[in-house]
């Protein structure tokens, strides 16, 4: 039989939230544009008095230093971007190189004021590779005025494509810098030795420097090197910039970007998915509380750990031993703590009736007053207000292993028949759960610290596992607030995750040769 | 051999052996170290937290350090009561909660300690709510949400000769991380009973809990073995000598 | 007064914290910064509350005269000789510097008695081990078997049984082991992060919205 | 036959620390040599950090205390050693008080000088505080690293340092001196500005709050060294790439040091590890037998 609601749910599961989730993902930034493989890039060189051009491109595989040898690459230059190109020259093998894997070259044969074209092919295995061409370049010859540069045998290259803007998602203050890396910017480069960043609020400047950052792409992804600037930018007002890169004493500047302005942003765009699929959450959360508190009955499945609890304790009447609880060894700012109380409550009313010694050592003096309010409460409910007494509950001390041994102590000299640990524990579980096995002691825990879960596993015959404890502390408080958010975080968390993990999953497991799948998974990328 | 002349390290060794002495059983001089480790700890973060805490970040912004004659630099009083807005102001505040905490300690107003609680857990709370969505939620779903079979690893198979890491990421890998990551969140299902296929999965997903447990306590051995490597290595090395 | 104003303060702080994340612009960034820096004080003065509270105790049990009051005393006095030092006699603020009175006793005292105290931890697991870890069932049987995997594969051990048992390079005990820490481990840890972080954000809601009230206590 | 098995079962456990005792002092003095296998989540670990560009700032957060010294310190020492030599400054924080003073520790065990000091144009620099030595190279206070001390809050001091570290830690730990008058300090401003972080971690807070964090709200890559017990719980963020490389315990520490190539105590710790780990499988296994050989009588109703 077909139930509309369920119908409905399941629709929303299965199309309409993979479709938002799907729709509402960030979008990413802008690439550097490059051309591989040569990648060529052309600057009227720096320093030259007579003016000249000098080439810069990425050597092909196979052209390193550890090659016995590799064809020539040929240099082209046209003066129109559509050619013809002729050969001007060639750079061999053994030319030494700029920097482990690029080369470069320098054009002097060029008249200044003209503009130029370049290209470099070579010829690997039998077909010829061409490279982008790089133009138009206006060879500037540099007149004595200026403060003269020498002509390294290896020529600086600046970095390029700078992009300023404004940093998204923030509140003001800052301006991010993004820039393509000047090609003799290689790895650990000895020579080079990063790049200076200097601002302005006019073009024409002073500039100031502002900062500096190592060589180096900081998004391969996106093949950029990114610099935030916060140092005191203020919003609304103007910023251009421009960036030097530094090597082995020579400087080579960007052009100039801007002007730029640092502004807030409203909402956090790229936080999309998560405010929808919180907000799901969330809202399953509250609805189910609700609910639960207008009385709808909420199932909860049977949880093994505590079908034991009724006959653990029945077991220590039958031998006229005590009942241990540990309600964990942290605070009550600690939710297992809370939780490990509302069990111990249902412990204490079950003592209660069977008129078993029940003890709670704890080891937080917090911990202690809640502890005796709980159990008190307890006895009262279970009409046995006369065998509550406060020293049932007390306090051992609040150091770790002190508190450990204090226990230990206990155990060993009074042999309880039962000893329950639930709440959060630390190093000291082992210690507990070892001594109270030891003694042949039925022992029930329950913990969220998975590194403690192991030892209880193995040495306690009944173990809560991680939120097992939640859920057992709300399957036994019947406490609407508890039903309802475990039914919240069921429906509004682990359905959502099961659905759409499935869903996804399958769609990029067929995809999977057409390679999409990759910008599929991004979608739940965190910002 | 040749012992140590350090008298530091001859302490250190008697308080070693003080502790380890608990193993035979409880004894007044474990009783003595017990002791004075609850103190020295307790003065330890006393001291770093009123110099690493309390005084750069509470008393040097307010102002008091120079009150007191302790420093030079103007704190946020002197700069209000210059007349000029000086946001650490709100350091007030921190201070007067701070107090608030303390006054725990007299039971009769201990209630007002609940103003700084709160905050504390507010917070946390509001904290948690974010992060623990974002990171352990949301990337582990986007790490869940892969193919059942990696063509990717396949094809860089070195045929033939590959380890088993190798051949099991390829082909199994992944079904392994989502099948287990999947049953295990339906084995934390609660508003369900477990029956039928549901109650299948539930019992595998307990069955990969059983083996991440298994591998955590391998790794917990590991690490306490490692604890006592530490200190017998410095009875026998820095203290006694034997070994360098 | 004695519950409102905590709810008022929690829900307000709490929530500045949630929205913040989805709206940067001002003054949600500055305030949760300003909240952050007071959740450090008075974290810090908790901690203080904390030592200020075993020296009450003690106190209390040196004038009660109760059972083991020389041992209080120890704690009192090894209590004020660190404080002294530091504050007094290890210069000032520097007082963490190598050389100083604090870093002596940092060095010979503390870390030795802490060091130890969890050293002492081998000595239960290796006793657990002996007398609390049974093969009870098919469960704890497999966590017996991947801690075992887990225990050889992580030592140099394993590559000798390995080729005690003529197993090829590569396909080692300890490859098993790492097949089990980086698959069959990730898939359950995250299954329990999943769980429990839910409950976590579930019980964090519950507290900005004042549903949940148990962290104030009664009274 | 069975009369055995009930003594094995009710065997005193002093005898089993004495065994433990042994199995661990007695490897010390051998002195074997051993072969140790490096894994992915190391390896994944050191690609990370030496492709970092040479003057790159890593941030140390040194979250243990002497409780996990044996685990981490070695962590420690091999990661300033690699940094140091390869010209990768370091900003050393704690959000454990006693973090920072391990890394002082660290320091001083890794700095190679002989003499105490030297005087540099009139101020006394001391070895293995102002300056540490390491083989060739050397790093200097202030200027190739710095400590900031240990700072309370937990995780809001990271969420603090992702808007502004002054904020966070207002001066310096060895000199007080606020912590913009220090070189290496220049255009640190917030978290984001470094290149990676180093996260020495025996607990909360630790390596799960600084990928919560750094990582995902403020995408600094980090990589981790774990105290065995908590580093299963972190495989995950491994396997999701929100860590970028794991040291667990002493074998990951063991690891460390193969990689960067300066074996160290972990090293030679690892043969007391390797017999502690037989013995405690051995017991696991006798226990067990003996358990089931006299179930009869013993055998409890278990799970």
């Amino acid at each position: 039989m077909f139930m509309p609601k369920k119908i409905l749910l399941s629709a929303f599961f299965v199309i309409i939230l993979p479709l938002v989730v799907w729709l509402v993902h960030g979008l990413p930034g802008q690439q550097s544009i490059s051309y591989p493989p040569y990648d060529l890039t052309a600057i009227s060189t720096p320093g030259d008095t007579a003016g000249s051009i000098a080439l810069n491109w990425f050597s092909l595989d196979g052209d390193n230093q550890s090659a016995e040898s590799f064809p020539d690459y040929r240099i082209l230059r046209s003066g129109r971007a559509e050619g013809p190109f002729e050969e001007i020259g060639i750079v061999a093998f053994a030319t030494p190189r700029a920097t482990p894997n690029s080369r470069q070259y320098r054009d002097s044969a060029v008249e200044t004021g003209n503009s130029y074209f370049y290209k470099v092919s070579c010829l690997v295995d039998g077909s010829s590779v061409e490279s982008n061409a790089a133009g138009p370049i206006v060879p500037v010859a540099q007149t004595a005025g200026e403060k003269l540069a020498v002509i390294e045998d290896v020529i600086l290259f600046p970095p390029t494509q700078l992009r300023a803007f404004d940093s998204p998602n923030d509140d003001g203050h800052s301006i991010s810098i993004e820039w393509k890396i000047s090609p003799n910017d290689v790895f650990r480069g000895a020579k080079f030795s990063g790049y200076d960043i200097h601002r302005s609020n006019v073009p024409e400047g002073p500039y100031e420097l502002i900062g500096d950052v190592t060589g180096g792409v900081s998004d391969p992804g996106r093949g950029v090197k990114i610099f935030t600037d916060g140092n005191n930018v203020q919003d609304g007002k103007e910023y251009y910039y421009y960036v030097n890169a530094r090597w082995d004493g020579q400087i080579a500047g960007s052009g100039v970007v801007g002007p730029v302005v640092a502004g807030q942003q409203w909402f956090h765009t790229g936080r999309g998915v998560s405010l929808i699929l919180l907000g799901i959450l969330i809202f399953s959360i509250l609805f189910y509380i609700n609910q639960a508190k207008s009385g709808k009955e909420l199932f909860i499945r049977k949880i093994a750990g505590l079908e034991a609890v009724d006959e653990a304790v029945g077991r220590a009447t039958e031998m006229g031993k005590k009942v241990f609880y540990v309600p964990g060894t942290q605070d009550m700012d600690n939710v297992q703590t809370i939780a490990g109380l509302t069990i111990l409550a249902r412990v204490a009313k079950l003592t209660a009736e069977y008129e078993t010694r029940l003890e709670v050592p704890v080891s937080r003096s917090l911990v202690m007053v809640s502890a005796r309010e709980v159990v008190k409460e307890s006895y009262l409910n279970a009409g046995r207000p006369d065998y509550y007494n406060d020293d049932m509950v007390y306090y051992l001390t609040d150091d770790q292993f002190g508190y450990a041994a204090g226990v230990d102590g206990l155990v060993v000299r009074q042999k309880p028949a039962t000893i329950f640990y639930q709440g959060a524990f630390y190093a000291e579980s082992l210690i507990l759960a070892e001594t109270g096995n030891s003694i042949g002691a039925i022992q029930i825990a329950g913990t969220a610290m998975p590194a403690q879960l192991p030892f209880f596993v193995a040495a306690c015959d009944y173990t809560l596992i991680g939120e097992e404890l939640f859920a057992a502390s709300a399957y036994l408080s019947r406490e609407p607030k508890l039903l309802g958010s475990l039914k919240g975080q069921d429906i509004g968390g682990k359905l959502v995750f099961l659905s759409l993990a499935i869903i996804f999953i399958v769609m990029i497991t067929l995809l999977q040769k057409h390679g999409i799948s990759g910008e599929m998974i991004r979608v739940f990328e965190v910002h | 051999m040749h012992l140590s002349g350090e008298f530091g390290v001859w302490i250190a060794a008697f308080l070693t052996i003080g502790i380890t002495s608990f193993l035979y059983k409880d004894n007044p001089i474990y009783k003595f170290c017990e002791a004075l480790f609850v103190g020295i700890s307790a003065g330890y973060w006393f001291v770093s937290l009123y110099f690493q805490n309390l005084l750069p970040k509470l008393f040097d912004n307010l102002g008091i350090t120079k009150m007191l004659g302790l420093g030079e630099d103007n704190g946020a009083i002197q700069n209000v009561l210059a007349g000029q807005w000086d946001e650490r102001i709100w350091y007030v505040l921190a201070g007067i909660l701070g107090l608030m905490m303390i006054l725990r300690l007299f039971p009769n107003i201990g209630w007002i300690s609940r103003w700084p609680l709160a905050v504390v857990v507010g917070s946390t709370s509001g904290l948690y709510m974010i992060t623990y969505f974002q990171s352990n939620f949301l990337s582990q779903l986007q790490k869940t949400v892969i193919p059942l079979i990696d063509l990717g690893r396949v094809a860089a198979l070195p045929g033939g000769s590959g380890t088993l890491d190798e051949y099991f990421a390829a082909y199994l890998g992944n079904l392994v991380l989502v099948v287990g990551t999947l049953t295990g969140l339906v084995y934390f299902y609660f508003s369900k009973e477990h029956k039928g296929a549901f109650g299948n999965a539930a019992k595998v997903g307990i069955y990969f809990l059983m083996i991440t447990f298994g591998a955590s306590f391998g790794y917990t051995v590991m690490s306490r073995m490692s604890l006592l490597i530490g200190r017998l290595y410095f009875l026998f090395g820095d203290w006694l000598g034997f070994v360098r | 007064m004695k519950r409102e104003i905590p709810l008022i303060l929690t829900a307000v702080v709490g929530l500045t914290f949630v929205v913040q994340f989805f709206i940067p612009h001002y003054p949600l960034g500055f305030m949760a910064d300003m909240f952050s820096d007071w959740f450090s004080i008075v974290a810090a003065c908790a901690i203080w509350l904390g030592a200020l509270n075993l020296l009450k105790i003690s106190l209390n049990k040196v004038y009660k005269k109760e059972k083991d009051w020389f041992f209080a005393i120890v704690t009192i006095i090894s209590f004020l000789v660190i404080v002294i030092a530091g504050f007094f006699f290890s210069g000032g603020r520097r007082f963490q510097e190598p050389g100083t009175n604090f870093d002596w006793l940092y060095i010979n005292v503390y870390s030795p008695l802490s060091a130890t105290m969890f050293a002492m931890l081998a000595f239960y697991v290796a006793s657990a081990s002996y007398r609390a870890f049974r093969a009870r069932n098919a469960q704890a049987t497999i966590l017996l078997l991947a801690a075992f995997v887990v225990m050889v594969g992580r030592t140099p051990f394993s590559d000798w049984l390995s080729n005690l048992l003529f197993m090829p390079e590569g396909w080692q005990i300890s490859n098993l082991s790492n097949i089990i820490m980086n698959f069959f481990n990730v898939a359950g840890q995250r299954a329990i992060m999943i769980g429990i972080s839910l409950g976590l954000i579930s019980t964090a809601l519950r507290i900005i919205l004042g549903i949940e009230r148990t962290y104030l206590g009664g009274d | 036959m069975r009369k055995i098995f009930e003594k094995l079962l009710a065997i005193d456990r002093r005898i089993i620390f004495l065994v433990i005792f042994l199995a661990v002092s007695v490897p010390i003095f051998l002195g074997i040599k051993i072969n140790i296998k490096i894994t992915d989540e190391v390896k994944a670990f050191y690609d990370a950090v030496s492709n970092l560009p040479s003057g790159a700032r890593i941030m140390v957060a040194c979250d243990f205390d002497p409780g996990s010294e044996p685990e981490l310190q070695p962590m420690t020492e091999s990661g300033f050693r690699y940094f140091i030599q390869n010209k990768l400054r370091f900003v050393i924080i704690g959000l454990w008080p006693q973090g920072p003073m391990q890394a002082n520790k660290a320091l001083a065990a890794v700095n190679e000088a002989k003499d105490e000091f030297t005087v540099e144009n009139g101020d006394t620099l001391y070895f293995g505080t102002d300056l540490i030595v390491v083989g060739s190279d050397t790093a200097r206070y202030g200027v190739d690293f710095i400590n900031l001390g240990f700072q309370a809050g937990n995780e809001l001091v990271i969420q603090r340092m992702g808007s502004s570290l002054k904020a966070a830690f207002a001066s310096d730990l060895r000199l007080g001196r606020p912590i913009e008058d220090f070189d290496i300090m220049r255009g640190l401003n917030k978290l984001s500005d470094f290149e990676f972080i180093y996260n020495l971690s025996a607990g909360y807070p630790g390596t799960v709050e600084w990928v919560q964090f750094a990582v995902d709200r403020f995408h600094v890559p980090c990589g981790a060294g774990n105290t065995a017990v908590q580093a299963p719980q972190v495989y995950p963020y491994l396997d999701s790439g929100q860590l970028s490389g794991l040291m667990g315990g002493m074998k990951g520490a063991a690891e460390l040091e193969k990689v960067v190539g300066h074996k160290a105590k972990a090293t030679m710790f690892m043969v007391s590890q390797t017999a502690a780990h037989i013995f405690v499988i051995l017991f696991i296994i006798i226990g067990n037998i003996a358990y089931f050989a006299t179930r009869g009588e013993t055998g409890r109703k278990g799970l």
